[in-house]
């Protein structure tokens, strides 16, 4: 093919029926693409759109967008480069893939930063108008890879993106750096066709987007056209592929990412209690998305508060929660170091207030962009003095909506502070998600005190020892409360030596209490056997892939998946005496390993990547075949 | 918020609650106490519609004493926390009490935000220029070259004037007061409580064990009237134990000037309280003693909307033009799809 | 610290680092780095003396591209870092910068502190009025009403003017430019690097992803000479593409005035950056567009002993009066007693 | 003894050769005394002072001061109430006492709180003019105790202590309210001569103190004279009391209190390092001593620096670190909470640091004035990412200094943040303390790189895997650190997955190294055995003074007190397999516990209290005895 004749056909776009050339179709059952670009060149709005139309084919999918901390590295350098993974398939994927099938690349640099990972013979997908010299040497390139046979492993696909897209939209009032972007669309609709997806979703989504600029919409539009009929005319592919959707529970789905399951999460919550949530927060990577999106719910019982900082955030919701509404700060690892003296007030003061820390790489700035698991034994311990909270995690992006409402349910029945503890991964990373009915959610129910008699801020509930919620405005329950220790029965402040010993004894009793609201830990696998693979949060799709292809291989293998990380299961205990031995992966040194090894003095191993990457099922799945030998 | 018509008389001993008040013996915050316990129950809310927000220091204490709704909080933290409870609960009162260090070292910033929002919160700052609680550090008002604890070679800081950044921070209410005098305390809280917006109120206190006598210097009573310069709105700038002072304009600084001979009452500034360009009160803010007298009583009072009405109107706002939000909805706000 | 006479000639590119620039193309850093870069060969020190401390935000990145001591910190504390710096090596020419959100909102405090210090420290304030590395969010500088990634409804929030905040803690040098006029930007920078003491300097700058145009209305090239009031010591304030514009005092208010006619230039405010008193430089900080011009320009110095200065000497006269420190007397300053 | 009697006593003081009565001497090995009254009595001096003297005659000795949070809470109150602990002996008398032999109540309130303490038979001191109708009911007494019987199983004296103090200064020109104050001297000259001591040292402290007022000298001095002679001549004491001095190791001596070790420990540094120590601080209780006493040496080598807050002053330590002083930052709890994020840019960016946590009761504003050992998994685990840090604790006041020492010591040979843990007992308490020769002290050298040759601010020391310290102005190192991930080599800005993995551990690996540096660990008893009690700390004493006592008993036990918490000693895991059983009594709720039991998997027991005081003895020992059986 020549840039010419491929110019011909995408300008047969607006033909009724276009010039097809025979191609085959084969089948599929899972596919893993990375899309890889300059951060200008719009790869995650070609992998989140591609995911958008997976999702709506009924195929099970997983996703990893990763970026640069810099808003616009310097155009074509290996630190501009910006990827989205996704993985599909006619079954539960589990993971964004631990190996692309397919990589597009849309320049020099992001070959040379993602071609390591593709798989032999896997599908290589160029924007060839891009190997310029200038890009090339960027790239750290001496020749061009495209041209001089390095790259005869592959499957490589060379097509004048750039150009073809300018062609396309000749006639298109834009500017032409305006045209230009709209190459992502281009690739977007040689992708579709390659996977044989209908363009719909995304022609929804240009004119939803960019409806008030008719010009861009009809670009977008275009050029996605162009490249969905490219693929089709051009003789380029021999072959299409097919991936059947995947047989889910019925219902309706929709893909959701982790960050919005909160948000939405949180709006659930206010309606579950009747009661507004009040959201205060300072922006920082990868938390922020929760306060735009939930900014945009004013229409819901939910106030939006963007602070000074993250202890005036954390401060604002803890004022909000003593007024009697349902307080919430979002932040990430250097954030939650700030707000410690704040959590301990909470803490103290016996306020209801949920912190949710959406982890990224540390230590100090360390990687904001990438993921990590490393805040676990900060959210648990992380606070002078003995000041017990309780602390759960998410596991996936739908999961967030669910322990979103979970922690606020712990936070006002117990009366506590609840961390709750995602990630950039799963905050980033979308999968599909059937939508909840209303009335199938847990309810969640608030009592404030409003009764005068023999009131004291103190009394506790004998099965929680939650002490009783007021709202300021109720008349004849007039208090105070603080930081400094108070009296057992009073409230008043108190020096006493063993009233303190009592009430720091009672508050971590209160935190273990809310054991009997965790349930029954769910075992995938065996209840004996040689190996359990404990794991929690964000890599349970790694744990889960790794554990079924090992059980399959017929390794005496199972997994547990920890949602509250403090207190931990009541039956975890038991669970882990019935194996020889307990793996536990984490995305950090060894975390919940500590915690695990001190509590029930089992010798746990741990399978640790500090990477800013979630981990490949592969990675569990060889540690697992090693120790069960 | 508006006070409610059929609420119960109340009267100071309602706003007394049960602890003992653990100040020293001779604390100016005993006054500012019982002045506050007398102003409240004028207010025309019932009691408990009102909530005290404090810090740490001694200063900070106050809300137990109170017999209304009352946090006391931690270090420098209160006007955040205060705008959480403000914002989530707009139907009550919010005063918020700090010291010198609370509010200008540690907690500087969120009063200076919580101004420029203009978040309706009444900011009661008890300036007795040390660390009272940690017995005796200087703090951001201590005297340049002020000896203390921490300081026993002399601060090498140079103040800050709470007030003049307040000005800065473009705060709606801005006074100042002091412990000794009561009655002007009393009025001055009683401006602080109607005013809609963030009120600041700059109490001068003596701290009698670690800073004592540290507003001597314009409070005794021998020279108290010609080091202080009693604001009233409207009126022209006069003072002195025999009013025959007064402040009159030159260019763009203020001068004292002697009434009678060539000066004459009309020569003087008259104090307008809601002027909006802060010039004039800024200038009011930057006379110190021993050179001019000390400007007392309410400085600046204008109206602008408060943070709250700007945020609950945006909220309704997006009630009408989005319709009430509606979960289902929402959560099938995206590309959705069944399966059967 | 004295220039260094027998400092090798520098030029431009000893200061240019070997990282790569990761900048948006467009954005207004680069002008500001260029000049910066420009500016240091001047100051007559050796390279080694400058240390760059910055917190967080695209404009702290600012450290990596300049080739001289560096270090980019954590948000919002880089004045607090900084003043470690000057303390114990003030030797070291110490440069600050950060962005509207790393100093004016999580930051503000340490800023304001450092500024009433009078902390010998040059801060550069690069004002975008957004926060451009978290990618769009409403900064203490945006405007009421603005329209940002968490404001879908417009801001609720009344900006803060950084000069007014600076001459509230009484900064000693305090002074305003803009990327792209480089020149003046250029003339600033060494300014600021001459001053002893706190150089306060915001910078407008031009953030072209997130708030595009965001000084557009007084740096746009057909309309800038009538919008911006480019003061000169000692010089009348005279403005315009014709220069036929000038600002007078009208009581204690700025108003611009026409010149020609009955006014002329001798009516016109004459500019004087050494006033101790702060009121004129107030007021020129309260002149906001499009209403009146914005001055640019050196608005404030004076000379104040620095923070660092203060607290050598006060180390110095310690010893002249104590003696130098001697450990082993130390150790027995107490009831000591001896066991054989 | 009549008051007007003892007036008459009193009034003869000025006389050359007072009239003495005839009294016996009974020898004690050991003694503890309680001083307690209002706030306002002077307790604290009284205290100090006897205690100086008690230094002086060579007793080895402990103390426990404790005062209310408030400044000064109503006169006459129960919250108002104040007092100081002294344990002295002829041998290492290890803690303040368990048990107090005498108590000194000033007024009825001190006799309410503290009456419980007291030993059957002991010596109660009362200041019978206190007990007014008053102050007895503010003390919620119905009767007075001094006069209904109620006290009958005590030596009970009643002495009008303020009575004898007025009349004895009846010609002093002070107002008659100063003159009351004095009263607390009256109460030490009593003391003084029941235990037989000199008064020279207060007499001297008298001069020293109120050199300036006069009057006020003379007064106190007047005062202290007439206690002293109210002993000896009243007829009112049948015995007093011998003390012998304890066999020390030769040298000189002086007490010492933590805070006071902690700041000298300081000056010694910058001796040691001829480097300046950067001192910044924000006040804080119990913390505040040593910037105050720091403060004060500003003809040493010492810079001293009151920030805005507990970030600004962390801050401004490690800029002062990064610039080539040695940076230090003291604070208390709710301090360290505020200073996470701080220190883990310290340990991103590899500079030294030193941070003094002086523990108290927590959490939030919790117990200020009280002590606790709540903040060690904070400080281990307490910054988000993996961020570790070293912490060491001391053991005593006198041990502040030498691990002050350690600190910057291993801040400056490995490039790191090095938490020191002390708490309110040791900051406050004092105990004699061999003053160490200059040349004793372990060196403290520090190797700034200066050599532009090869330069990279990452390259390691093979060894200590420490960067190396660059100072400003050295020509030709010009560089940038910071907080986001850097390259292993090159230290730029590097967010490669392996590079991260590799630095994360690294930066762990440099804190495991510092075992290199743990003393071996020293066992008081046997190798091996039943029990080992292990500690941390400030209960040091406590737990020596039981483990004495339990193996005199002829118990299998053994202790071991360690000073290096992150990391432990490496010589630890060996140890502990020796011993059946591990104890581990702490003053939180478990919190060596838990990493002994992590790292080990050996089921150790915890013995916790929280109480805001410190151990007694008896309470380890009876746990001992209990775990023997
Ligand atoms: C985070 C934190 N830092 C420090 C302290 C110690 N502290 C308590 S009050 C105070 C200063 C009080 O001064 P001010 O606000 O002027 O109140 P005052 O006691 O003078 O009324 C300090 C430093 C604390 N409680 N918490
Ligand atoms: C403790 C902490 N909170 C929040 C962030 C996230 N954050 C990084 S930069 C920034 C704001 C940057 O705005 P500005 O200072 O105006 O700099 P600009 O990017 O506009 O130059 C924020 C909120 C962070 N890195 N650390
Ligand atoms: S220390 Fe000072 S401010 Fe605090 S209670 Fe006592 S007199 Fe008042
Ligand atoms: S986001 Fe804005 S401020 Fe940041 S580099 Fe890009 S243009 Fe500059
Ligand atoms: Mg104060
Ligand atoms: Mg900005």
């Amino acid at each position: 093919m020549t840039p010419s004749s491929s110019a011909a056909a995408a300008t047969t776009q607006d033909q009724e029926k276009p010039r097809t050339h025979a191609h085959k179709t084969e089948k599929l059952d899972h596919v893993c693409i990375r899309f890889a670009g300059d951060s200008g060149d719009g790869m995650q709005i070609t992998g989140s759109q591609f995911t958008n139309t997976t999702a709506v084919v009924g195929n099970d999918l997983a996703t990893l967008p990763d970026y640069p901390a810099e808003i616009r590295a310097p155009a074509g350098t290996l630190a501009g480069v910006s990827s989205f993974q996704l993985h599909f398939g006619d079954h539960r994927v589990y993971t964004p893939g631990d190996q692309p099938d397919v990589l597009v690349a849309m320049n020099p640099a992001a070959l040379k930063v993602h071609l390591g990972d593709l798989r032999e013979r896997g599908v290589l997908l160029t924007n060839s108008d891009a190997f310029n010299a200038g890009n090339l040497q960027k790239a750290g390139f001496q020749g061009n890879p495209l041209e001089d046979g390095s790259l005869a492993k592959y499957q490589l696909f060379k097509i004048p993106i750039s150009k073809l897209t300018n062609e396309t939209l000749k006639d298109s009032p834009l500017p032409t750096k305006s045209k230009e972007r709209c190459k992502n669309f281009f690739a977007l609709g040689v992708l579709l066709w390659l996977y044989q997806r209908p363009m719909d979703v995304s022609l929804a989504w240009i004119q939803d987007k960019f409806g008030k600029k008719p010009e861009l919409a009809d670009a977008n539009t275009r050029a996605l056209k162009a490249g969905y009929h490219f693929g089709e005319t051009a003789e380029m592919f021999q072959v299409t592929y097919e991936v059947a959707p995947m047989k889910r529970e019925p219902g309706t789905y929709r893909n959701i990412a982790g960050n919005q399951a909160v948000a939405i999460g949180m709006v659930a919550v206010s309606e579950l209690s009747g009661l507004p949530v009040f959201l205060a927060s300072y922006p920082i990577t990868p938390a922020s998305d929760v306060l735009h999106e939930l900014s945009g719910y004013k229409n819901f019982n939910v106030h939006t508060f963007q602070a000074e900082d993250e202890i005036a955030a954390a401060g604002a919701a803890i004022g909000a929660s003593f007024a009697g509404a349902l307080g919430v700060t979002t932040t990430s690892g250097p954030g939650l170091d700030l707000k410690a003296e704040s959590v301990s007030l909470a803490l103290r003061a016996e306020l209801p207030l949920v912190v949710v820390d959406i982890q990224r790489g540390g230590p100090s700035t360390g990687l904001p962009t990438k993921t990590e698991q490393a805040d676990l034994l900060h959210a648990i311990y992380g606070r002078h003095g003995e000041a017990p909270v309780c602390v759960i995690a998410a596991k996936s992006p739908g999961d967030c909506f669910y322990m979103t409402i979970e922690a606020f349910r712990l936070a006002a029945k117990y009366m506590t502070p609840v961390i709750l503890l995602t990630d950039g991964y799963i905050a980033n990373g979308a999968e599909p998600w059937k939508i909840p009915a209303f009335s199938d959610l847990k309810p969640l129910k608030v009592n404030f005190r409003t009764d005068p008699a023999n009131f004291s801020p103190a009394t506790r509930d004998p099965a929680t020892l939650a002490r009783p919620w007021v709202k300021p405005g109720t008349p004849g329950l007039e208090h105070r409360i603080g930081g400094i220790e108070s009296d057992y029965n009073t409230g008043n402040i108190s020096y006493d030596p063993k009233n303190h010993e009592k009430m720091v004894r009672t508050r971590q009793e209160k935190i273990d209490r809310i054991a009997q609201d965790v349930p029954p830990t769910e075992i995938l696998g065996d209840k004996k056997g040689k190996l359990l693979v404990v794991g929690w949060g964000s890599t349970f799709g790694a744990i889960q892939a790794a554990v079924v292809r090992s059980r399959a291989k017929g390794l005496s293998v199972s997994s547990v998946h920890i949602t509250h990380m403090n207190p931990l299961p009541p039956d975890l205990g038991g669970i882990l005496k019935n194996f020889d031995k307990v793996l536990i992966p984490e995305l950090n040194l060894g975390q919940l390993l500590k915690l695990i090894r001190a509590k029930y003095l089992v010798d746990a191993i741990g399978l640790n990547k500090i990477q800013g990457l979630p981990f490949r099922a592969a990675e569990i799945e060889a540690k697992i075949e090693e120790l069960c030998k | 918020m508006t006070p409610t018509d059929a609420a119960p008389k109340l009267d100071k001993k309602d706003f007394v609650s049960d602890q003992d008040v653990r100040w020293c013996p001779g604390c100016g915050d005993y006054s500012i106490l019982a002045q506050m316990q007398k102003v409240l129950p004028e207010i025309g809310l019932p009691r408990e519609k009102f909530v005290f927000v404090s810090g740490i220091g001694c200063s900070s204490r106050f809300p137990y004493y109170v017999n209304t709704y009352g946090f006391h909080t931690i270090h420098g933290r209160a006007p955040a926390i205060a705008s959480g409870v403000k914002l989530a609960n707009p139907d009550l009162q919010v005063w918020v009490v700090t010291g010198d260090g609370d509010g200008l070292s540690i907690g500087g910033n969120h009063l200076m935000h919580a101004l420029r929002r203009n978040m309706d919160l009444k900011i009661l700052l008890f300036n007795n220029r040390i660390y009272g609680l940690t017995k005796g550090q200087y703090s951001p008002t201590s005297e340049l070259g002020k000896k203390t604890k921490s300081t026993p070679f002399g601060s090498p800081d140079y103040p800050i004037h709470p007030i003049t950044l307040a000005l800065a921070a473009e705060a709606t209410f801005v006074a100042r007061t002091v412990d000794v005098n009561p009655k002007h305390l009393a009025e001055t809280l009683a401006r602080a409580a109607q005013h809609k917006g963030s009120a600041f109120v700059e109490i001068y206190q003596n701290c009698n064990i670690f800073n004592d006598g540290a507003f001597k210097n314009i409070t005794e009573k021998d020279i108290r009237d010609d080091m202080q310069l009693v604001l009233e709105d409207g009126k022209p700038m006069i003072f002195g134990k025999d009013r025959d002072k007064g402040i009159r304009v030159n260019g763009t600084r203020l001068e004292v000037v002697q009434l009678g001979g060539a000066v004459s009452e009309k020569d003087l500034l008259v104090h307008n309280e809601s002027d909006s360009d802060t010039t004039l009160a800024t200038l009011l803010s930057r006379m110190h003693a021993p050179e001019m007298p000390v400007p007392m009583g309410v400085i600046r009072a204008v109206r602008r909307p408060s943070y709250h009405e700007l945020m609950r109107s945006q909220e309704e706002d997006a009630q009408k033009k989005l319709g009430k939000g509606d979960l289902g909805k929402l959560l099938r706000d995206a590309d959705i799809w069944d399966v059967r």
